[in-house]
């Protein structure tokens, strides 16, 4: 009930937009799953997969001005964020069209135009860097905030526990996402941190939080929604713990012996934000299961092209190899 | 007995009768036994690229999975080293010291000195090095140069599974702290290497193909590199020496020096950086202390300054590869003829 | 009353060690603070003088198999544990027969045989130390603690912040001390952090603690006493947080205009650890004055010696440059 | 016009001039104001050896004081830069790098060619670097050859008040982050610098005494130390020409391969330790690119390969001297005459 509620106080195009976004992620990460396999595309790939809610949820609140600092699993960040999907599949298969102009890969699809401070390869890397955004929005009085994503394993990085308390100092506008899925690699969240919630961890630097099931987009979207609110009228930074499930391997390649016999497909058939959404869009009668079969149909499209352009494009010239180090030199 | 095995079972071996011999002996890092407090399996992974796997099975609870918190652990293992462990910490890739570097140099390698020869820190920081697997920017750096600058610290890097399983048992014996540095790309390498254990003492190069004509300096893969340069060139009848540095802290300089004395020509070849490079360091050292036996400049072959590219490609052209050093040889044996 | 009563629990003997750790602290510290203006002793010298209670109360807890790891401000730390007083006052002027040779100075210090891991010239760089200590004590089941000593500002540090997350998962014999004495170098602790209470952040690990008066000796004591045994009793590690007062500067040399006007005069009139100590004492009829009085003439002679022999003692060989770099080489 | 101030006073007014012209430049440290929260003085510090000093009272709150906490603040600025501040963080002692050097490396250093050009991150890092302060092992290093030898990340060290105040001014307006090295024991230095702003470019070295006999590469204090070698030599009759970097990255290899052609005798002196050092790099450069015009050894006067020792005598024979740079020359001009 309460989640027929939510569906209805969002515009039905604000709905669309958000089940586009998700099916987009999920259609390009299935499709890379199927891709990696056939040994095409090369290097480490840490796929969203049933992660989806949480980058549109919060994206949603979000503008061009906003910046975002994603983990190594970035590629929902970066399409809830705006990067252009066909550019980003040129990325990861290190095409010359690609987002990043094939230098930086699956780990490190960034694009300052749309805000996307970059996946990153290091874990816990984003969090200090999101606190400049903060300060520059600060100096500058501007109402621009920054998000960073970090994984449950990640929140027990030294740069990620210093930008805590940085953000509590300075007050800044900034929201701490923690994506806590459940494991880092192949280590249970439960054995990486002593605690139940990083909701008190936060509280322990003077930083206020809230915990969200990350597999209903609403709850994501309301709560992210606050919080955003809040930091960019200079209530000061949050944090905002998502529960939600990992759909693949850690990166591909992982045989995932760790987890539970069954496990992926449980969560497959029962906590699936995407199979959820459509429920209650539905549900609440604000939008009909053709215009979620349109969706579907587009981003299967878009994907399927991508896909195929980014197959066929040219490779960097190796010319390339000595460009961008420096802006001057 | 000697068989054919793994770099990746090499390493795999020397922890195990380590281990086995050496009470002390732990080793901790994350993943390394992999599913810790998860559902499934408890020894699911043995590190990221399978190294330790199984090693959970024989050892127990001396192999510990560490929350990701690089500081805290690989700091917990120095001070461990300290008071009496002798312990083997898995820093995953190299280019995650940035978030720990403190521990390792101005802790670790500094302790002895500090503290007026007062305190052993036998620590062993095992990580992956090196490009090839189209693990971009941040997964592929060498480093090496960074950890070799630092008094107090030894750093190692092996070009077969025989040296790597000596080496290692060498390092974890080693009472100094040792930065164990194992080529991502050469896991597979296969080589002969005994069953019983063996240590290769630190600060020995190791002549790997002799000739007159040049000198060929490498280490990790890039001795493979220069092997295969060399063996192109004797067909053309140029013969290389190559020498394999194993240890670039302490190194050994008088191997370099005496193959220089006979070949008179000399390439240094790195897969880091150029910049304050090993190959920069060998080269400079040469420059002074032999200076009068170089009948040709010094050739360095190394990575571009840049960081490593994804697309693979340009990682390939980041790469030195045979060609290259072959070029190299060819262009200061003419000059110096 | 209940000052009386801490008192009276302690042997005389304990009693009377305490005064003569304190004593010594402050006289050695009070006594470099004098000499460092003659220009005679050189680098950067942090003095601990005003929070003697706390190494000699967490002191008091520990033998020599038990490790600590220091801060900067390291000097009463390394006396309370058992370094040689002769050898600490050699090492601070650079002589031969300093407890580190002369290689190490003032923010160097360390005994291993004692169980001094040393100070640190590194903010935060003692806190993993320790947890290797505990890790080390577990795996060979052995009864040692560990205990690292941070000041407030060093609590900021993420070397720190992810200590208390190992020591909690690994549930590791380790003890953090907070040294709160209100600054880091100039900057408030109010301005560094934003919550009231160090307790709070480690309760946010999983980590418990408790917040004493340190300028109380038997708070301090009582306090450490019981998180000490917790840990040596396999209870895991705690926090333990000091409020505290600093009666010099920084480091020597330091103005200290961002103190207020009279502070430190006020401080000593009013919180001196040592005052109250002996206030305690004597007024629950345990101590007479005069045998404090002994102790006072002791360590003033002890150190009145140290300096004088330090002065004159000879300088390392240059030689000396060159060895201790490696154990084998 | 100019006049004569310390090199604390024209770090301070490059600071002042550049913040007064840009309202992008921000200054941020720990005590760089000092007393933040302290019932005194608000602007009490001016950092820990008062270069900042006065600043926070014409510029207010874009000078921030920071928590301890390096990593999180040293990556706010860079953070900041890629999104239009252009800051100016404080590190204090170059020795801290450990506690923060992934968001150097692999954040700032790596950003623009990881992402294909797109970013800017126009940040400077300040630091103390250098020893004679007896401040002992970690609070003396010079870690140099460390920064030098990661792509995307600029060094400089400038020599003199006048350079200080230009080059200051330069990274700051530079585009890339670069790391600023302020040798300690240079704040109170003097020398004539312009009251009016000025820039000199990153990247070129700076012949500071021509002579014909012997090139003596330096950089920061060492300088000082060659040129006092220099005018020892000169009363001997050995003419040296002593190029000082100013910028160790980039390297302007050019004017010292130009200062070797003419004199064919090259001694590199570097404060830093020895391995993958500076003067290693530039030996081996030029031992690749003018060995030509070598007519002896290279020499390299360096620190030894140990912590900075506390002990005064101990650190005075640590640090590289005029008489051991001139010792150095002799040697190579009498070899190669
Ligand atoms: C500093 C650093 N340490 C370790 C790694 C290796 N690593 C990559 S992802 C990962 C686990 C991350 O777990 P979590 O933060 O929960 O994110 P998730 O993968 O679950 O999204 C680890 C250990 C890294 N990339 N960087
Ligand atoms: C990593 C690091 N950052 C900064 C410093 C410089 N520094 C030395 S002491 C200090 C303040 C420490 O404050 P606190 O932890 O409260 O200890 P206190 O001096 O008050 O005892 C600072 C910033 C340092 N030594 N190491
Ligand atoms: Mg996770
Ligand atoms: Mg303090």
């Amino acid at each position: 009930m309460t989640e027929v509620a939510g569906a209805r106080e969002l515009s039905k195009e604000a709905l669309l937009d958000a089940y586009r976004t998700m099916r987009t992620i999920r259609e390009f990460e299935e499709r890379l799953h199927t891709e990696f396999a056939t040994g095409e595309i090369p290097g480490f790939v840490h796929l969203y997969a049933g992660e989806e809610a949480i980058a549109a949820g919060v994206m949603a609140h979000l503008d061009e001005n906003d910046y975002v600092a994603s983990t190594h699993r970035g590629h929902g960040h970066s399409i809830a964020k705006g990067c252009d999907v066909k550019g980003m599949m040129f990325e990861i298969y290190g095409k010359d069209e690609g987002i990043c102009r094939g230098k930086g890969g699956s780990m490190h699809i960034a694009d300052l135009d749309k805000g996307m401070l970059g996946a990153n390869g290091i874990v816990g890397g984003g969090p200090p860097l999101v606190c400049g955004v903060g300060l520059s929005t600060k100096v500058r009085g501007t109402k621009q905030v920054g998000v960073s994503f970090t994984g449950d394993g990640g929140a027990n990085q030294g740069t990620f526990l210093e930008s805590l308390n940085l953000a509590a100092v300075w007050e800044l506008p900034v929201i701490f996402v923690v994506e806590n899925n459940g494991y880092a690699e192949s280590t249970s969240r439960d054995y990486g941190v002593a605690v139940d919630s990083y909701v008190d961890r936060a509280q322990g630097f003077g930083i206020p939080g809230v915990t969200v099931d990350g597999t209903d987009f609403f709850a994501v979207h309301e709560a992210a929604g606050a919080v955003i609110d809040r930091a960019r009228n200079g209530g000061g930074p949050s944090l905002l713990e998502c529960e939600m499930v990992r759909f693949f391997g850690h990166f591909e390649g992982d045989a995932q012996t760790y987890r539970a016999p069954g496990e992926v497909d449980d969560l497959r058939a029962t906590r699936d934000c995407i199979v959820r959404f459509r429920t209650q869009v539905v549900d609440a009668e604000v939008v009909t299961d053709d215009e979620l079969d349109a969706i579907d149909e587009e981003a299967r499209a878009l994907i399927e092209t991508a896909v195929d352009e980014a197959t066929a494009a040219p490779v960097p010239e190796l010319d390339e190899l000595l460009t961008d180090v420096y802006v001057s030199y | 007995m000697a068989r054919t095995i793994t770099m990746r079972q090499a390493i795999n071996e020397a922890l195990d009768q380590e281990m086995t011999r050496d009470p002390s002996v732990i080793c901790m890092g994350e993943d390394i036994v992999g599913g810790a407090g998860s559902p499934g399996e408890d020894d699911a992974w043995g590190g990221v690229l399978g190294v330790t796997k199984g090693l959970y099975a024989k050892h127990g609870d001396r192999l510990l999975d560490t929350p990701l918190s690089e500081s805290a652990y690989i700091g917990a293992a120095i001070g461990a080293a300290t008071c009496g462990l002798r312990p083997v910490a898995e820093l995953m890739f190299i280019d995650f010291m940035g978030v720990c570097f403190d521990q390792i140099y101005n802790q670790a390698a500094k302790f002895r000195y500090m503290f007026g020869g007062k305190a052993v820190t036998p620590v062993t920081i095992r990580a992956m090095v090196g490009a090839g697997l189209r693990a971009a920017a941040q997964h592929s750096q060498m480093l090496t140069p960074v950890f070799t600058h630092i008094p107090g610290l030894k750093v190692v890097c092996p070009s077969t599974p025989y040296d790597t399983k000596g080496l290692l048992i060498g390092s974890i014996r080693d009472d100094d702290p040792v930065i164990f540095c194992e080529h991502k790309a050469m896991y597979d390498m296969e080589g002969e290497v005994p069953e019983t254990s063996y240590s290769i003492p630190l600060g020995e190069a190791n002549v790997v193909r002799e000739g007159g004509d040049c000198t060929i300096v490498a280490y990790g893969l890039m001795v493979h590199k220069a092997t295969e340069a060399a063996e192109t060139l004797a067909s053309e009848g140029v013969e290389c020496e190559v020498v394999d540095l194993r240890s670039l802290s302490p190194l050994d300089l008088d191997t370099v020096i005496e193959s220089v004395e006979g070949t008179g020509h000399l390439v240094c070849v790195d897969e880091a950086n150029p910049r304050c490079s090993i190959a920069a360091d060998v080269s400079a050292q040469v420059a002074q202390h032999a200076f009068g036996s170089l009948r040709a400049p010094i050739a360095m072959v190394t990575a571009p300054h840049t960081p490593v590219p994804f697309a693979p490609g340009l990682e390939d052209a980041y790469i030195p590869d045979a060609a290259r050093v072959a070029k190299a040889v060819r262009s200061t044996v003419a000059t110096g003829a």
